[in-house]
């Protein structure tokens, strides 16, 4: 093999704590190296240039880029090397950036360890063999997991697009949080306006599917032809039949149940349509309320119903779907703050989350936007909003800003001046986040037009008094403790991933971060993107945003999946195993441990055997590990590859 | 039970300001089964003022004498009932985890410790390792219609992360504890608010301030009693009492006893025992208004019983006739 | 109010807090909930959250003659709720031994009263409290401090009124002693401890950093 | 060429290309200083590592072998994780009849958005093979037949 060895600076990334000339120098000798060099932006334009030219000029059969984590440009440099000719499995890469001049500052050893990461490299390289992708045929259908505005968006795009799209959505009901919200910031727009039509949008789109009380219950396969199981919750309620009269919710004789869509702020039924604007509007049972479920005796509903569409025995059903890519917009859920004692952890009455007085607010809840505390139903005058509950808070292990919570305070101070023009609000703040197009302004307004009174400082403790709350602060610009006498007291709770996840992220193969926030694929370069390909993330399940960036991020995700299904065929990782039938004896073990059932038995003059199903194969090598005879290899990663890398490093 | 076996360590105060604690602990523990042994010849734990003015070597140094002490009799675990001598002992032990500091306490000490020591307050042994169960079995008397204010003050659950005992913001045991009596326990939202310490001598204005706000609080909820587990805060809260009224211009008159007195009155251990003589605010009328309450309950309660017992004969009686007219086999 | 050179930063004094709090100072954001929650913060000059800002600018002798290090009643109210989980009772306790060994006056009164207990603590190996009141009556000249209380306490036997010595004051008063002549010195601890070849408590020690 | 004298040790580590390497990259991006000993082999899963890798590592000079995959449950092949895990330990168990320490070698998950918890394990790690130091050096070491052994597991 005649190999040729580029040694980035990166600017001054590499270079600066990398002597890159001498660790090319030091390449040079290494076996089959006919060419090193060192390169100020491998990456660049003249960089690739300069590796093509040197391929064709020094007849060169293999090449070593030593630059940035593979995970960055590997794509880059394989497509660099093939338009020269070259195979681009004929590549290989040494990572002298991330792992070894930015974690350290020390020269001498970072050349000297940049010198051995090279020499792996190569010796990895000369074991390298010519590898062709196969093609295969993709399913155009996309899931959308999730009916929140991130994926309500994403599902819209794609199937305005062409696409077949399956939502599903765990909620009776699609709308996410955006539905529960009065109105939004910094238009102060009204929230179901906005979100209604598109609600509509998607229930009669011909291209899209809906699953609302359902749950992705498995996924396997792989990208173009994915496998999913849904599970459809029993509502008791035949879907197929219910007109969303609502009959059944006004004769329901539990009317003191949980009401789930207005955060507790008020009562319902315990058979329910979620809220007027349901989509899907259809009635179910919550059975933990329901008398029949809990006593045996009532069966009001179904005697009521004029389609005869409530069935106490339904069961969950399992639907299974084809799909080509899945679009993860799971949002996120608030975090439970009861952990904050010092506010109550919840015994205190009239002190509410946000979500909650976002429904206090809302004509279309429980109190017709009249703004009443829930303790005595008393208009509140004194109103105190408390940020950064569950943000920013290493104490209870939510070391993040929640993003959003300073643009909705300010809003909700505003319109607790429209609707009680008596009031005064009092916000308690650390820090005022407002980066966004006319959000900084609109906390200038809040402050300005509406009086509200800001006080930098955190709370320490609510207690009540009367029957009225004292809030203690501290106003740290005045550098001293105040007091305030509240009616109600407003928690800015922070968001956290959605409940579950992580479980959701496990099934779909996707990582995720500390906080249960699903992993991206690149930080700045593949923000939707997931590092499993054909699974896409859209919204708050990636990391907390605002409704804005929620929508952008499902028009991101659905244009990634039409890109995708744009073709017939996608090609296949040619990193796949390949089985040695010659050393195969057909004991099957490679079989039962590999994850996609990508391998299969077979026969060969008789003799048991085993074959790789090559657009199956994931490429992970977990066969390999196991295969008793070495017979079974994966390409790219053979036991002889990587034992050439053991070997550079321990034999010299 | 062997497991009930603890050293005891009483505290300066034990012996003067807090005399009526002291021995209600003493009884009530013995009532209850929970043998004490006291920690020969022990010194001061090296509590708040020399650990706030000195180093911390030193005042764990004389921490470390009381579990040397404890170790000659052989033992290891000792409760006490004062909150700040908890702290200390308690605090002592965690910095010795430290080699260094061990090292330093014991070049003042000259006795290296050669066990392994815990130590808990008495409340919550009691709470803990007793039980409530076992402690509502033991009551004679109970309380019922004592309207109680449960205050555990700032030090007995802090810090939290180490003592590990109950919820540092919203502690509940002694709630438990006195429910478990009989008492009507009211919600205390000042329940771990500080009360002034020590400052009572120094800084006169601190005590009427923050202990003034607790008998506020105490007086709006109709608190017959405000039920404390430290010397300090009892202290200020029943002694200061008149001093606190002078200064806030208030006229409070709640008693203030330690919740082992409770205990030892509901229990039935006689006046020795319960000390209640020896609290500056009578607890007379708090008993008084209780009886009162607890006459009106026991009336309540018996017509209440009436009425169900009328209604339950009237559904007898309509379910037998209905019985008796339905026809044979049409049961369940 | 006088312009502060942050360039004269006291880096030697933050780092000393640092060490003897075991708290990384530099995870204080200054959201005031310190403050908020104190119950003697109407006693201070300056509120918990200035003097940790203090504290990070170092201002070693604005700090070390601050009334609030005195007049901290060591609730740890603060220390429970922060929400960088900074053991800012802990702090302050640091700057009071710190102001203690460097000889400042501190609150008068507080110091005296401390003192008081402390020297009854070392005569008798318990603090004695009538005895430990009347040091400080006579320290201070505040003769009329709690006379009222003497006759609510008294009748009940809740003063006693001879200390009560225990037989191991002397072992009590030597603990002192040695404390006096340094012997839990760090420094000298640590080198006694490398001269016996202890080095593994040495190096467990070193190891240790923040929290 | 080798590794510094006097300074380094020998530490190759196995990370999977999903979790670790990632993780790695994570520590690298945030400028999280760590020693210079550790090399890293890429390789697409935990689950791919042979125990031939980590034996022969040992048997030829390594001073240490660091393996480091997904969290359990979070594996991006689904299991491949949970098969390492079986193996890794077996090869623990096995080390000291090969006369290895086994602190020699350790296993962990990191996850990709772990960069802390990576910097924290290479400076434990690395601070643990120097406290065991050099390893014997085998130079020339046969093929034993354990080694077929351990990879037939």
């Amino acid at each position: 093999m005649r190999i040729g060895v580029f040694i980035c600076h990166c600017g001054s990334n590499i270079a600066g704590t990398v002597d890159c000339a001498s660790v090319a120098e030091q390449a040079a000798a290494f076996p089959d190296v006919v060419f090193s060099t060192d390169t100020l932006y491998a990456c660049s334009e003249p960089g690739q240039d300069a590796i093509i030219e040197a391929i064709k000029e020094h007849r060169l059969t293999g090449v070593v880029v030593a630059s940035c984590t593979p995970r960055m440009h590997e794509p880059t440099f394989r497509r660099a090397v093939e338009r020269a000719g070259l195979n681009r499995y004929l590549f290989e890469m040494a990572n002298i950036r991330e792992h070894v001049s930015w974690i350290g500052k020390d020269m001498q050893a970072n050349t000297n360890k940049s010198a051995e990461l090279v020499r792996m490299a190569v010796a990895k390289l000369r074991l390298n063999t010519e590898l062709k992708p196969k093609f295969f045929p993709v399913t155009k259908r996309v899931l959308v997991i999730g009916g929140g505005v991130a994926g309500i968006q994403a599902a819209l795009d794609a199937a305005d697009a062409g696409l077949e799209v399956v939502m599903v959505e765990r909620e009776p009901s699609i709308g996410g949080k955006m539905a529960k919200l009065d109105k939004t910031f910094p238009t102060v727009d009204c929230s179901s306006c906005i979100l209604g039509p598109r609600m509509v949008d998607v229930a009669q789109h011909p291209n899209i599917t809906l699953h609302a009380a359902s749950e992705v219950e498995a996924v396997s396969g792989y990208v173009g032809n994915f496998e999913v199981t849904i599970r459809k919750k029993s509502t008791c309620v035949d879907w197929s039949k219910c007109t969303g009269c609502g009959l059944c919710t006004e004769k329901c004789p539990a009317k003191k149940s949980y009401d789930r869509f207005n955060e507790g702020m008020g009562h319902t039924s315990a058979i329910v349509i979620p809220f007027p604007q349901a989509i899907p509007k259809k009635a179910g049972i919550e059975k933990e309320h329901c008398r029949l479920f809990r006593t045996g005796k009532c069966g009001v509903c179904a005697k009521i119903c004029p389609t005869g569409a409530v069935d106490y025995a339904m069961r969950d059903q399992i639907v299974s779907v084809k799909v080509g890519g899945i679009v993860a917009a799971t949002g996120y859920d608030l975090m439970d703050w009861t952990v904050y004692e010092e506010y109550g952890g919840g015994r205190y009455p009239d002190v509410i989350t946000s979500l909650q007085y976002e429904r206090l607010l809302s004509a279309s809840g429980p109190t017709g936007g009249h703004v009443k505390r829930p303790s005595d139903g008393r208009e509140p005058q004194s109103v105190v909003f408390i940020q950064c509950v569950g943000s920013r808070d290493c104490s209870v292990d939510r070391p993040y800003c929640s993003g959003f919570c300073c643009m909705y305070t300010a809003k909700q101070a505003i319109l607790t001046k429209d609707h009680l023009p008596d009031s005064q609000s009092y916000v308690f703040y650390m820090d005022i986040r407002s980066p966004g197009k006319g959000y900084d302004e609109f906390t200038r307004r809040v402050q300005e037009e509406y009086r509200a009174r800001y006080i930098r400082g955190r709370v320490s403790l609510v207690y009540p008094k009367g029957d009225k709350l004292m809030v203690r602060g501290a106003d740290t610009l005045m550098g001293t403790q105040v007091e305030v006498e509240a009616d109600l007291v407003v928690l800015a709770v922070g968001g956290e991933a959605a409940r579950g996840a992580p479980h959701l992220a496990e099934k779909l193969r996707i990582s995720y971060d500390a906080y249960g926030f699903f992993m991206e694929g690149h930080p700045k370069l593949k923000p939707v993107e997931t590092n499993t390909a054909g699974v896409f993330l859209a919204g708050s399940c990636q990391g907390l945003k605002d409704i804005p960036s929620s929508v952008a991020q499902g028009s991101a995700a659905a244009a990634k999946v039409i890109g995708l299904l744009s073709r017939d065929m996608l090609e296949s990782d040619p990193q796949i195993a390949q089985v040695n039938a010659g050393r195969c004896i057909g004991c099957g073990k490679c079989i039962s441990v590999c994850p996609f059932k990508a391998i299969q038995e077979t026969e060969a003059r008789g003799l048991p055997k085993v074959e790789v199903i090559e657009t199956v194969c994931q490429g992970c090598g977990v066969c390999n590990a196991t295969c008793p005879q070495g017979a079974i290899q994966l390409s790219h990663f053979t036991d002889n590859q990587i034992l050439a890398e053991v070997e550079a490093l321990c034999r010299f | 039970m062997s497991s009930q076996h603890f050293g005891y360590f009483p505290g300066c105060s034990g012996l003067g300001t807090s005399l009526e604690y002291e021995r209600s602990t003493r009884a009530v523990c013995g009532a209850l089964g929970v043998a004490l042994t006291e920690v020969p010849d022990w010194n001061c734990c090296g509590s708040s003022p020399v650990a706030h003015t000195a180093d911390h070597a030193l005042s764990s140094a004389l921490a470390s004498r009381i579990f040397a002490q404890a170790e000659s009799v052989g033992i290891a675990d000792i409760i006490t009932p004062c909150p700040s001598c908890l702290k200390n002992l308690h605090n002592a032990l965690r910095r010795m985890e430290d080699p260094l500091f061990r090292a330093r306490v014991e070049a003042l000490t000259q006795r290296p410790l050669r066990r392994a020591h815990t130590t808990k307050s008495v409340l919550q042994v009691l709470v803990e390792d007793v039980g409530c169960s076992r402690i509502r079995d033991a009551v004679r008397r109970p309380l019922k219609g004592l309207r109680v204010a449960p205050y555990y003050g700032c030090l007995l659950t802090r810090p939290g992360d180490s003592m590990k005992f109950d919820n540092p913001e919203n502690p509940v045991s002694l709630d438990r504890l006195l429910e478990s009596l009989g008492a009507e326990v009211l919600p205390f939202p000042l329940k771990v608010e500080c009360c002034g310490a020590a400052f009572g001598v120094p800084a006169r204005d601190v005590v009427p301030r923050l202990s003034g706000k607790l008998l506020d609080l105490a007086a709006e909820l109709d608190a017959d009693a405000v039920v404390v587990a430290c010397p300090l805060c009892q202290m200020n809260l029943d002694l200061r009492q008149d001093q606190i009224n002078a200064a806030n211009g208030t006229r409070h008159s709640i008693p203030v006893p330690y919740f082992t007195q409770l205990m030892a009155y509901a229990f039935g251990l006689g006046d020795e025992a319960e000390g209640f003589a020896k609290l500056a605010v009578s607890m007379a009328p708090a008993f008084a208004r209780m009886e009162g309450r607890a006459a009106a309950i026991e009336r309540q309660e018996r017509e209440a019983a009436a009425r169900e017992a009328k209604k339950a004969g009237s559904a007898a009686e309509k379910k037998s006739a209905k019985a008796a007219s339905a026809p044979a086999g049409g049961g369940l | 109010m006088e312009t502060i050179g942050l360039h004269e930063a006291d880096e030697d004094f933050i780092r000393e807090v640092e060490e003897r709090s075991g708290q990384a100072l530099s995870r204080c954001y200054q959201c005031g909930n310190c403050t908020a929650g104190c119950p003697m913060s109407f006693t201070y000059d300056y509120p918990v959250s200035r003097l940790m800002r203090f504290i990070q600018a170092g201002r070693k002798d604005l700090v070390l003659s601050a009334r609030t290090i005195w007049m901290c009643a060591s609730c740890e109210t603060c220390s429970e709720r922060c929400p960088n989980k900074i053991d800012v009772a802990g702090v302050v306790e640091a700057c009071r031994h710190m102001a203690c060994r460097a000889g400042k006056d501190g609150v008068y009164a507080v110091k005296t009263f401390w003192d008081a207990f402390v020297l009854s603590v070392n005569q008798h190996g318990r603090a004695h409290e009538a005895g430990l009141l009347a040091m400080y009556m006579f320290r201070t000249g505040r003769f009329w401090t709690d006379v009222d209380l003497a006759p609510k306490m008294l009748p009940k036997g809740k003063i006693a009124i001879l200390p009560h010595r225990i037989q191991g004051r002397r072992e009590v008063a030597e603990i002192f002693r040695r404390f006096r002549e340094g012997a839990a010195d760090e420094e000298a601890v640590r080198s006694r401890l490398a001269a016996e070849r202890r080095d593994d408590v040495v190096a467990a020690y070193s190891g240790e950093g923040c929290p | 060429m080798s590794v510094l004298k006097g300074q380094e040790l020998r530490i190759i580590g196995f990370l999977c290309n999903w979790c670790s390497y990632g993780g790695a990259d994570t520590a690298g991006i945030g400028r999280f200083v760590q020693p210079t000993d550790l090399r890293v082999v890429r390789v697409p899963c935990s689950g791919r590592i042979n125990p031939l890798f980590i034996m022969k590592a040992l048997l030829y000079g390594a001073d240490g072998v660091l393996v480091s995959g997904c969290h359990p449950r979070d594996c991006h092949y689904a299991e491949g994780n949970f098969y390492a895990r079986r193996r890794l330990e077996v090869i623990k168990a096995l080390l000291p009849a090969l006369g290895i320490d086994p602190r020699r070698f350790e296993y962990t998950w990191v996850s990709a958005s772990e960069g802390r918890r990576w910097q924290h394990v290479v400076e434990s790690f690395t601070m643990q093979i120097h406290d065991l130091g050099p390893a014997r050096r085998l130079p020339d070491a046969p093929e034993l037949d354990v080694l077929k052994m351990v990879a037939a597991e």
